[in-house]
């Protein structure tokens, strides 16, 4: 849970306020200096800092042979990370955006988390594929996808959402030391917000597959997860006007899956409304969904809600972008619905 | 097949002012946050695609990449229906739903605007395709960047276009930067026309400053192609005055490497090409830069006085012929939330 | 539902028993011969009569310039699909497999599906991409992927996914009709199987989004696709010995989908079981469950249970393979479960 | 750096005649269905991989695409590992989880056997990558078809290895098919190796029905890449003596055609080369044959008498350190269906 300003960590230190950006930097520049088998490569990471500049300053302080600008050559660049961890190296691979991996899919479903299989247990990846992901800001159809339903879907892989600046560097630390392959999925439209994080000398690791209740409630669970989790956490302060007591379960790892604490929530609240970036069909949702009426079906007082995008390609309109995004509207509908069911 | 009737310099020197006009207006607008999502200006390359729209018929095809509006101004698309796309309203050029990076106009046969790097390219080989099929003799227009030419899609195109020997003019626009990128960082070549012989396509190399040098080099091409369908490559050799996009500095290049393309403006070096030869006067000059002006001027009031497309509208836009899914008849007092619908 | 041997069709002519390959085939020959814009294009799909023979004889019949055999470019055909749709031909693109559309997901998931929005509804797309789908046999982790759910999960996409002769007939007929971009997505393991259609002098057309009842019964609503269609006949009739009737309702289309025949059937039962090919995270299972217990959740005796793979790469031996699968004693397992609970 | 120990020749053609007797016999083995899946055989091919190898260091990595049982076999994966993986043993040097396309041997620098055409070429970048990251001298050698020159991945990659420098020798097998599309039907280029012009790196053509062109042109490639790390290409020109797979009767080319590569055997080649040398005789080739036909018969008895993997232990194939999702305390009675854990 977010520590307030200046509260001292766990271990003693002094809890700092920094962007989700700054988080992420922090996080990068931690592994790189512990691991010399690290390193960062993509569009624009090293002369340009990052087209969202989350790798500020890292190609001064590790030098061209760490923090590697490519061509604009997803699938190539994708496919040359997957080979480095084939022979022991931990890549970190940067997407531009997620929407561009899409001209890498190949590579990121079928060659990273299926050579461990098909080698017979010889070849594990240990691979980071991490950038921004989920519609961003009147970006239009090519360049809004949010991707984690299609990667959660492809076994061997694993999947993180961070909401927060301390999710972000903790779940991305993590991920670079995991031995297998993790999408870091990073949220756009956070990375300026800002959050209280341990300081640089705490090491500061989330455990992937560990969701978090990012507030506690009675009445119903709001289960979400990146760009959905200020939106909860809005809509929570709404319906707490109106007597609506809601928990928030943040995912945090879309895969593994965190059932028990989704499970313990909903066992608590007996309603669940799940508020997801994604498109509709198939989407984190519908798997969130169908877990908890398979596992807790008779603690369930009413259907599970889902509140995801309209099912249409994104519109460059502003208004008709936010019409078609989950929003605080959608989100206070389907919340009364459940409740009142 | 008759030769095409050369069009009028001076007709495409105001063509080149009001490009030029029109982007300088668009970047305003955009600091006054009237345009979101992304801008991609044009200024410096318009020599471009007006002398390749001078050298071809009304008809026959052209595609490019994001930075497009130069491409829909050049083929005849209104400054109104341009303004409006960047604002996203109704009567904008792609009806506000495309914005800056997919600008289309069917009328004019101006098949996009495409975001994703090099995606667009295949898409010129099957509009080629159509053309050879039907037995039309239409040539296709492909123009992309240089930062294209490392993408799979440009590649297999590549091959495709030249096994099937589709009438497709590849333009490359090598303005020398991909975002941050220069072309020597992005392409193991001498040159950018050398991978053309990769794929036994002939290839030429012409000054993109320098309209007539444009034309008279497409001309040629589009001359020889419609005798015989075949494919033929062009690096044009421009400049973008601007960052990559509206949010990006350029601090990857000097400013002296800037001033001396700004020296080497295509809309100066035509028009002293037409003064020199009397067919301009520096009277006629400022009067056709007042007119374009006052085009883009009243191409902000339109597009700001325009309507956006009503919200429930972006349905529509799914599928031709509307929503797909029959409605389950929902029960009473259930709110219809659209999400799966 | 399957009409006994020899037996009339609706219109009074004779059924015949033909292959799903054959009933492919026809749909294909059919379409070609009425709609000269239709054409065919694929690898091996002319002089090598299709990997999988489905496109038998039509090179023969249709002509090189229809029929057209491609290199190893799956995105850059795929792309060329795309961009001929735009100018108004209907092209037919063959994957080999779908696991080998992976390398042209984005054009399949970008270009095809989001054109029509982009543009402001000036193009739409009338594209078919088919070829077989699903895990075949021992064919390994890269050679075994089931598509379905990556391509719903794309707005603007319609899916389907025939599971007999006559099934595969009517829908690809009415894919290659559609005036939006469909998939559809053949069953590998089926191409033999045997079925009874209606002459071919009569139109088979099978509209998308409608799922039809392939066994009546009142229990428990078993509800499949494809490969699955097959296996949950073998179990129902296994369950009518233990007393127990199966409802068997086959998607055949994926998106959109017939939830009036879904909740009518699990409105009778109240009882539902999902096998699908598919892996399980996100799979088909889980939209299919989420909207039952959304729309009628009171009519649920029992929690919704799915069969799906198990979420692990696919392993080329055998008996893993199997364990891997769907299969009858999990259906049959899962059956009991929502029975007895 | 040392000079390349050039391997005793007489063994390199018992190493030939090893490959040729295990493919003969995996074809019978086939046809006697103790092999599921796909099976392609490299008869004929043998001098490619036997004369690269023998111009390698044994620490060298290796990769390639399907037809990789010679390339397993070269590289000193014993025949048993070899037959039991295609029989699907727990035995075989992908555990039987890989098959015939996928044949790993770590031990033996053996990185597979990759079934997607194309997608292991960016592999090879970047394991060559990590050579040069780790200042290490070793060296790449990357097989491909020519069916794979016209994939994405192989643009991106090849862009990619010459921008870096990479230690990777290219080797297009080119045995002038891909399935049943000659090179000529594919590709648009007059020989293959001028592709490689396109990305600025040295290329050469090398006869492949010998052995010793093959290893002497090899030898002096990785010399020159050892002393300095650069990428090459080779075009070595083969044939297959099968078809594309078990499942192909080849009829897309002439008895004559077969006839005339057959007389040009490498295996002959070699043989009389040597014989009239002197340095082998009629008795010692004899012997040398039947001890290869010997040593193959006992792969086959050694994978019928191997075991099989237990069916649960493919959980721990998924993911490095198995299973990732804690187990949600299921209620009594229910059954796991593992299909979610
Ligand atoms: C596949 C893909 N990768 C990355 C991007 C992000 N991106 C947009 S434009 C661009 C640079 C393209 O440069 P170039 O092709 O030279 O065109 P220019 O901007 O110079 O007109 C990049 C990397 C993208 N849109 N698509
Ligand atoms: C991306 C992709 N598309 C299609 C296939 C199906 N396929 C397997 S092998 C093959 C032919 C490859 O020919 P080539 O590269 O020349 O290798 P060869 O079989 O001659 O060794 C094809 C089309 C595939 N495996 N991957
Ligand atoms: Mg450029
Ligand atoms: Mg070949």
């Amino acid at each position: 849970m977010e520590t307030a300003r200046g509260r001292a960590s766990s271990k003693g230190g002094v809890v700092r306020e920094i962007t989700y950006r700054q988080a992420l930097n922090e996080a990068l520049a931690e592994e790189l200096a512990r691991d010399p088998n690290v390193f960062l490569m993509g569009e624009e990471v090293a002369e340009y800092h990052g087209a969202y500049k989350v790798s500020q300053g890292l190609l001064e302080r590790f030098g061209p042979k760490r923090i590697i600008d490519t061509p604009i050559s997803e699938n190539g660049f994708a496919g040359l990370g997957v080979g480095a961890a084939m022979v022991g190296l931990r890549p970190i691979i940067e997407f531009m955006t997620f929407s561009f991996s899409l001209v890498a899919f190949d590579q990121v479903v079928n060659n990273a988390p299926n050579m461990f299989m098909m080698s017979g247990g010889q070849f594990n990846i240990p691979i980071t594929f991490r950038g921004p992901n989920g519609p961003a800001h009147q970006l239009g159809a090519t360049h809004s996808h949010a991707t984690e339903s299609l990667y959660a879907n492809a076994p061997g892989l694993k999947v993180c959402t961070p909401a927060t600046p301390r999710d972000a560097k903790g779940l991305l630390k993590t991920a670079v030391r995991d031995d297998n392959p993790v999408l870091v999925l990073e949220a756009e439209l956070l990375y300026s917000s800002k959050g209280m994080v341990e300081p640089p000398d705490e090491e500061l690791l989330i455990p992937l597959g560990q969701a978090e209740v990012k507030r506690e409630g009675s009445d119903v669970s709001i289960i979400c997860y990146a760009q959905t989790v200020p939106l909860a956490i809005a809509v929570a302060a709404q319906l707490e006007e109106e007597d609506i007591s809601a928990e928030i379960v943040d995912l945090r790892s879309i895969k593994p899956l965190d059932e028990v604490t989704i499970f313990n929530s909903v066992s608590k609240t007996h309603r669940a409304v799940i508020v997801e970036q994604d498109r509709p069909f198939c989407g984190v949702g519908a798997e969130v969904c169908y877990r908890i009426q398979k596992n807790i079906f008779d603690e369930l007082d009413a259907p599970i809600m889902r509140v995801s995008q309209e099912d249409v390609p994104m519109p460059y309109n502003e208004r008709l972008e936010k019409f078609v995004l989950p929003n605080a509207d959608k989100l206070m509908a389907a919340v009364k619905k459940v409740c009142y069911a | 097949m008759q030769p095409v009737e050369q069009r009028d310099e001076v007709e495409m020197l105001s063509l080149m002012l009001l490009i030029r006009r029109f982007e300088e207006r668009a970047s305003q607008q955009y600091q006054a946050q009237k345009i979101g999502g992304f801008c991609h200006l044009y200024i410096g390359q318009e020599a471009v695609v007006v002398g390749a729209v001078a050298a071809v018929r009304d008809d026959d095809y052209i595609i490019t990449a994001y930075r497009d509006h130069g491409h829909a101004l050049a083929r005849g698309t209104s400054p109104n229906a341009c303004m409006a796309e960047l604002f996203g309203k109704a009567t904008g050029c792609s009806q506000g739903l495309g914005g800056s990076m997919h600008f289309f106009d069917k009328k004019n046969h101006m098949y996009g605007g495409h975001a994703i790097v090099g995606a667009h390219v295949p898409l010129a080989a099957g509009m080629a395709f159509a053309s050879k099929y039907r037995e039309e003799d239409r040539i296709t227009l492909c123009f992309f960047g240089d930062g294209a030419i490392n993408q799979g899609s440009f590649h297999e195109a590549l091959n495709l276009i030249a096994l099937y020997k589709l009438p497709v003019v590849l333009i490359c626009e090598n303005n020398l930067f991909a975002m941050g990128t220069s072309v020597k960082r992005s392409t193991s070549l001498k040159q950018i026309v050398d991978r053309a012989e990769g794929y036994d396509i002939p290839g030429d190399i012409v000054d993109g400053m320098n309209f007539r040098e444009v034309r008279d080099k497409l001309s040629e091409i589009v001359t020889s192609i419609r005798k015989d369908p075949h494919p033929a490559f062009v690096e044009i050799r421009t400049y973008r005055y601007r960052g990559h996009s509206m949010s990006d500095p350029a601090s990857y290049r000097t400013k002296e490497e800037l001033e001396k393309y700004r020296l080497d403006d295509p809309i100066i070096r035509l028009r002293a090409q037409l003064t020199r030869e009397g067919k301009l006067t520096n009277e006629q000059f400022d009067a056709f830069d007042k007119k374009a002006k006052e085009t883009v001027l009243a191409s902000v009031k339109f597009a700001e006085s325009s309507p956006e497309l009503p919200v429930e509208k972006v349905y529509n836009y799914a599928y031709f012929k509307g929503p797909i899914e029959p409605e389950w008849k929902r029960r009473e007092g259930a709110p219809a939330l659209k999400a799966e619908s």
